[in-house]
């Protein structure tokens, strides 16, 4: 993979007890090739310290290995990019001097062990991600997959992750303004806990993870180091096996408290000139984020860990070099200014200590009482980390499927009461009432829309932002579900009239040494990329979870993205209520009635089958651009893209929100109304608008080649759908969607 | 039949509860707190007055409910 | 009007108390730490912000009323200086000793955060001033310990002194005290001290004071205290 | 020297965590629990080992801080 390097300076004895023995290199995680790879690089056998220390920097989640072949095909460049992939989070230029910045991480498997935690520690580590760089958090969403929902475990790690964001979130004081929660029995064993965070600074003051300079002191920030997480990198890599139960103890506990103390020391010394460069230590703690600050700019690390503020007494260097302890830095301080960082950390009441230094001689040395403990080649330890091309079979194709072959148990109207009442498509006001919403004051779009909408400072600008991806379609047809998950963030950010600025995923699949899941992702990224591309959507960060498969069972391809628009003048935002009666209701984008894969087939027919909706991205971006332009003339009076359930069920979504009705016309003629009014086809909106401009808006949709179709008008208590049994009144509708989620959860 | 249940975290998990009592503690002046560590408490009544199986319930409880195993450890005691 | 914002570690909605006094009242705030002994000369309202201090991690707001600045601002309440305390800045009242009663775990032993409507009890205090009594006014909470309780004695009293300031109500008026946010006794969501200058109230205010963010019922606080500091 | 201070809420006072975890204990089907009251427990480390000033020294610590003796009680345990 590479070639050989020559003149590696050796270091030929250090003393290693125990010895290192094949079983001790397993339970590293490392194969006995990686391990070959490793002393060959470095001519000796290594210490235990140095085996800790390679296999946290070679694990999957640190390394990449599986991955990064993968991800170097995704577009990551545009006018706007700052910073895409490979710092602590990406940064987006946003005009007038400010930057977006932000990422998304994964906590699945530690909050499947201990759910509330395990969530919290997640939205830990995607804050600490994002004020590293120098931003201020003024936003936090979540993407979120559980089990079936008859699976006994589910209400309890449904509960305890909700709680856990919440517990973390509203402490720490970011609102919570977005999110998605789905249920799956693929999800059974393997929960998704992806947590976004979304900052703001300015573009010329903003920080990086690479030092400069020989000589600096390196200098250990935040709360105390413990035995927490040893091993955590390690098992966010292995698939769960019966002994999960043993990895119980490695579980951390965070502390909003103190990451909110953490903040406002560090964008204060940030603001004093005091810092050079500042990585947060997350996964495998103290060596990566050592490894890394050295490594990126071709410097040596001497680090003595004598100096390291402990929380327990007697800990190793091994154990201090892997601690996952949260609320904690790592920076390299400007020269001459220790002493004001230092009294700013005080303030806060926080440790401070000077750890290490840089040097010159590329070494990544670690000292413990009088002891070398470690002495590697740093930058070998990240660049030479094993990569793999891992073999992928094609998936195979799914055959498409018509109308005719569904045969529905009901009418279109219990089609419509059974989805909206569903377990995916219900509101899920439960969850995010548990969490503050409001704080900062900037929240213009509450959760519960397509994007959420937050207010930069004291605009007019505002963010919109949104976690999207359809599990089912990526299982279905990964090319096309990683296209669409990309397609149907951009199309919500449009619906609320923002313009797509880039985006952060997370991947999250099963086990990549496994051909058929190694094409899963290798399609997903495929599709992911080409979406991005045509839509001028770059990706600017993300996250890999791989291994999520329980006793051979691996989760749905779940490519969550997170979507960052821009609204420059929050007076111009859309929202997707009906807003007055008698208002003319249009479809934009063409509808061929795509049942397969879709919501109706599984929820209402019981059936997953069948290949999903392709996703034209000309004609995405065409009726994006479109509708976002009539928004922009202030013609719109509501917008909502077409998605899970089809046209009806966004219909209903925003009679309901409006609390006013809808009379709705037949369908096209020849085409079977469930396939109508259920078809999942992409690139859809419904739109609002005074009759009055009905005539203009129909002419500028032709003149741009856009599909356009009058679908109903506003008005009354109740959908009235024609040719059905019944009309649908909005307040059994209501009681529907409202009621499934906090009667499962047994609340009151 | 009165049980008292003490949940308490295990040594090596960090306990931000205890360690912010402790500085309040030290800025109150209150002399010679070296270390805090905060633990629930159950005060649970219980039927009967089988004292084997009465445990074996709250041991359940426990396990089940009372404690986070991963990050606890209880211990029940009873009333003379 | 001089108001002075105090800071604990842990305060997390003290910009948004800032800016409701910069943009409604047009005061400038001087924000004061925690470990300050004195308030800024001259300060006629002292605001004690939402958030959670020191994590709430022994009791909402326990830690926090035993800092230093709080024997300030007890100096400050019994010269009858006028002190609002919003969510963690009502328990640090009452953990204070400043406001009596305590909350408690929300009844749902959940955290809630979402609009309510709150009844005005009476529209003749140095808060409230802008307001009618008995208007219903929508505000959001967002809190997990809010659930407000104290001995009967210290309810009655409350009562008969006219001390309840605001109570969660029902778009009709009624109080709302089974389907409330947190379960408060009687509905209470804020009450004033003896001598009505000092006002705890669990809801955020400060949240609703633009309407390009939302609604705008939040102002009438904010108003009262301007022309109650102005009219002094 | 290690000591235990509990904190419990008066008996008058009512207890939502208490009832919440007597309902989800009977529908986990674990038996004859009759009611459940939910308290504090610190576990202190003090310097010295004069029982009598430690024992002051806690007391004054719940006073001011670790209980609030508006709603709760405390009790200062030592370990033998
Ligand atoms: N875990 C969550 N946290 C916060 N908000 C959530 C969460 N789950 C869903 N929501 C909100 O509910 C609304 C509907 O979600 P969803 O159906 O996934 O929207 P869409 O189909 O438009 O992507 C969105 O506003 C979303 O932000
Ligand atoms: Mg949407």
């Amino acid at each position: 993979m590479s070639e050989e390097k020559g003149s590696l300076p050796v270091v030929t004895h250090l003393p290693n007890t125990p010895a290192i023995t094949p079983e001790l290199v397993a339970e590293h995680g490392l194969k006995p090739e990686e391990y070959d790879r490793f002393l060959k690089l470095i001519g000796r056998e290594p210490t235990l310290t140095e085996l800790g220390i390679v296999s946290a920097m070679w694990n999957e989640h640190c390394s990449y290995k599986s991955s990064k072949v993968w991800l170097r095909t995704l577009p990551t460049t545009g006018p706007r990019v700052i910073q895409g992939p490979g710092e602590n989070a990406g940064v987006v230029d946003i005009g007038d001097g400010q930057a977006v910045v932000f990422k998304m991480e994964s906590h699945n498997h530690p909050s499947y062990i201990e759910p509330y935690q395990g969530a919290a520690t997640g939205v830990d580590g995607i804050l600490r991600d994002v004020f590293t760089m120098g931003a201020r958090p003024i936003a936090a969403l979540n993407f979120l997959r559980f089990g079936d929902c008859h699976n006994p475990r589910t209400r309890r790690l449904l509960a305890g992750v909700v709680a856990g964001i919440g517990g973390y979130g509203n402490s720490f004081g970011v609102p919570t303004v977005g999110g998605s929660v789905g249920f799956h029995r693929r999800y059974n064993g393997n929960i998704l806990v992806n947590a976004m965070a979304v900052g703001l600074a300015r573009t010329d003051e903003i920080f990086y993870a690479a030092a400069t300079g020989v000589g600096r002191a390196i200098v250990y920030l935040g709360s105390k180091t413990g035995r927490d997480g040893i091993h955590g990198a390690t098992m966010a890599s292995a698939e769960f096996g019966a002994d999960a139960e043993e990895k119980r103890p490695t579980v951390q506990v965070g502390d909003p408290f103190a990451e909110k103390l953490l903040l406002e020391a560090c964008l204060e010394i940030m603001k004093a000139g005091c810092v050079v460069a500042i990585q947060d230590m997350g996964a495998a703690g103290l060596t990566c984020s050592a490894v890394e600050m050295g490594a990126k700019c071709d410097l040596g690390v001497e680090l003595n860990l004598d100096a390291v503020p402990c929380r327990e007494t007697g800990m190793s260097a091994y154990e201090m070099m892997l601690s996952e302890s949260q609320e904690r830095m790592l920076m390299v301080i400007a020269d001459g200014k220790e002493a004001e960082a230092e009294a700013i950390f005080r303030k806060w009441g926080l440790d401070f200590a000077v750890v290490g230094h840089t040097t010159d001689t590329l070494r990544f040395v670690v000292k413990h009482q009088g002891r070398v403990e470690a002495d590697l080649p740093i930058k070998e330890l990240g660049d030479e980390a094993p990569e793999y091309h891992r073999p992928h079979a094609d998936p195979k194709p799914r055959p498409v499927i018509q109308p005719a072959d569904i045969r529905p148990p009901g009418s279109v109207a219990d089609a419509l009461e059974r989805l909206i009442g569903s377990p995916d498509l219900c509101s899920k006001r439960w969850v995010w009432e548990q969490y503050d919403h409001l704080i900062l004051g900037n929240t213009v779009q509450r959760p519960g829309g397509d994007a959420a909408v937050v207010r930069v400072e004291d605009g007019p600008k505002a963010l919109a932002l949104t976690t999207d991806v359809t599990p089912r379609y990526c299982e279905a047809d990964p090319f096309e579900g990683g296209k669409q998950a990309v397609a149907e963030a951009w199309r919500n950010l449009t619906a609320v009239g923002a313009t797509p600025l880039a985006v952060t995923d997370n991947l999250n699949f099963g086990n990549p040494e496994k051909p058929e899941i190694m094409g899963q992702f290798a399609e997903c990224v495929k599709g992911i990329g080409a979406a991005c591309e045509l839509l001028d959507f770059p990706v600017v960060s993300g996250n890999v979870s791989l291994y999520n498969e329980t006793s051979g069972q691996g989760i749905l391809p779940t490519p969550a993205i997170g979507g960052v628009g821009l609204i420059d003048n929050l007076a111009l935002a859309m929202t997707l209520d009906f807003k007055a009666a008698g208002e003319p209701v249009y479809v934009v984008g063409k509808s061929v009635g795509w049942l397969g894969a879709s919501a109706f087939l599984a929820t209402v027919c019981d059936r997953e089958e069948g290949a999903p909706p392709p996703v034209d991205l000309l004609a995405e971006k065409r009726n994006g651009n479109f509708v976002r332009q009539l928004i922009h003339d202030g013609v719109l009076t509501a917008a909502h893209d077409v998605s899970d359930g089809g046209l009806l069920v966004a219909v209903a979504e925003m009679a309901m929100a409006g609390r006013l009705g809808i009379t709705l016309e037949a369908p096209p003629a020849g085409m079977d109304p469930y396939a109508w009014w259920f078809g999942e086809d992409q690139a859809r909106y419904v739109i609002t608008l005074p009759s009055s401009q009905s005539i203009e808006v129909l002419r500028k949709a032709q003149a741009m080649g856009v599909a356009i179709t009058k679908i109903g008008k506003t008005g009354g208590d109740r959908i009235v759908i024609p040719g059905s049994d019944r009309a649908v009144t909005l307040e059994r509708l209501r009681d529907r969607h409202e009621t499934w989620l906090p009667i499962y959860m047994g609340a009151s | 039949m009165k049980a008292r249940v003490i949940v308490t975290l295990k040594s090596a998990v960090l306990d931000p509860q205890g360690k912010a009592i402790e500085g309040a503690l030290h800025s109150l002046g209150v002399g010679g707190v070296q270390s805090v560590r905060q633990g629930k408490v159950f005060d649970v009544e219980l039927a009967g007055n089988d004292r084997a199986s009465a445990e074996a319930a709250l041991k359940d409880a426990c396990d089940k409910l009372l404690a986070n195993t991963v990050i606890e450890t209880y211990k029940v005691e009873f009333a003379e | 009007m001089k108001p002075a914002v105090i800071l604990f570690p842990g305060s997390n909605r003290e910009q948004d108390a800032a800016r409701a006094l910069r943009l409604v009242a047009g005061a400038k705030p001087t924000v004061v730490w925690h470990a300050e002994h004195e308030l800024p000369a001259g300060t006629d309202l002292v605001v004690l912000p939402g958030g959670f201090s020191y994590g709430d991690y022994l009791r909402c707001g326990a830690i926090a009323a035993r800092a230093n600045i709080m024997d300030a601002v007890r100096a400050h309440a019994a010269r009858g200086g006028l002190v609002l305390g919003i969510f963690n800045g009502f328990q640090i009242l009452c953990g204070a000793g400043l406001l009596p009663g305590v909350q408690v775990r929300n009844a749902r032993l959940r955290f809630v955060c979402r609009d309510v409507l709150l009844r005005v009890e009476r529209a003749d205090t140095a808060f409230t001033r802008a307001y009618r009594k008995n208007d219903l006014v929508s505000v959001p909470v967002a809190h997990g310990e809010g659930n407000y309780t104290a001995d009967e004695t210290t309810i009655a009293e409350l009562e008969s002194e006219g001390r309840v300031a605001f109570r969660y109500a029902r778009p009709d008026g009624r109080i709302d005290e089974t389907d409330g946010p947190n379960g408060a006794i009687n509905g209470i969501a804020g009450i004033y001290s003896e001598k009505f200058n000092v006002l705890g109230m669990m809801p955020h205010p400060e949240n609703h004071i633009e309407s390009e963010i939302g609604p705008t019922d939040g102002r009438g606080l904010f108003q009262s205290l301007a022309m109650a500091l102005k009219a002094a």
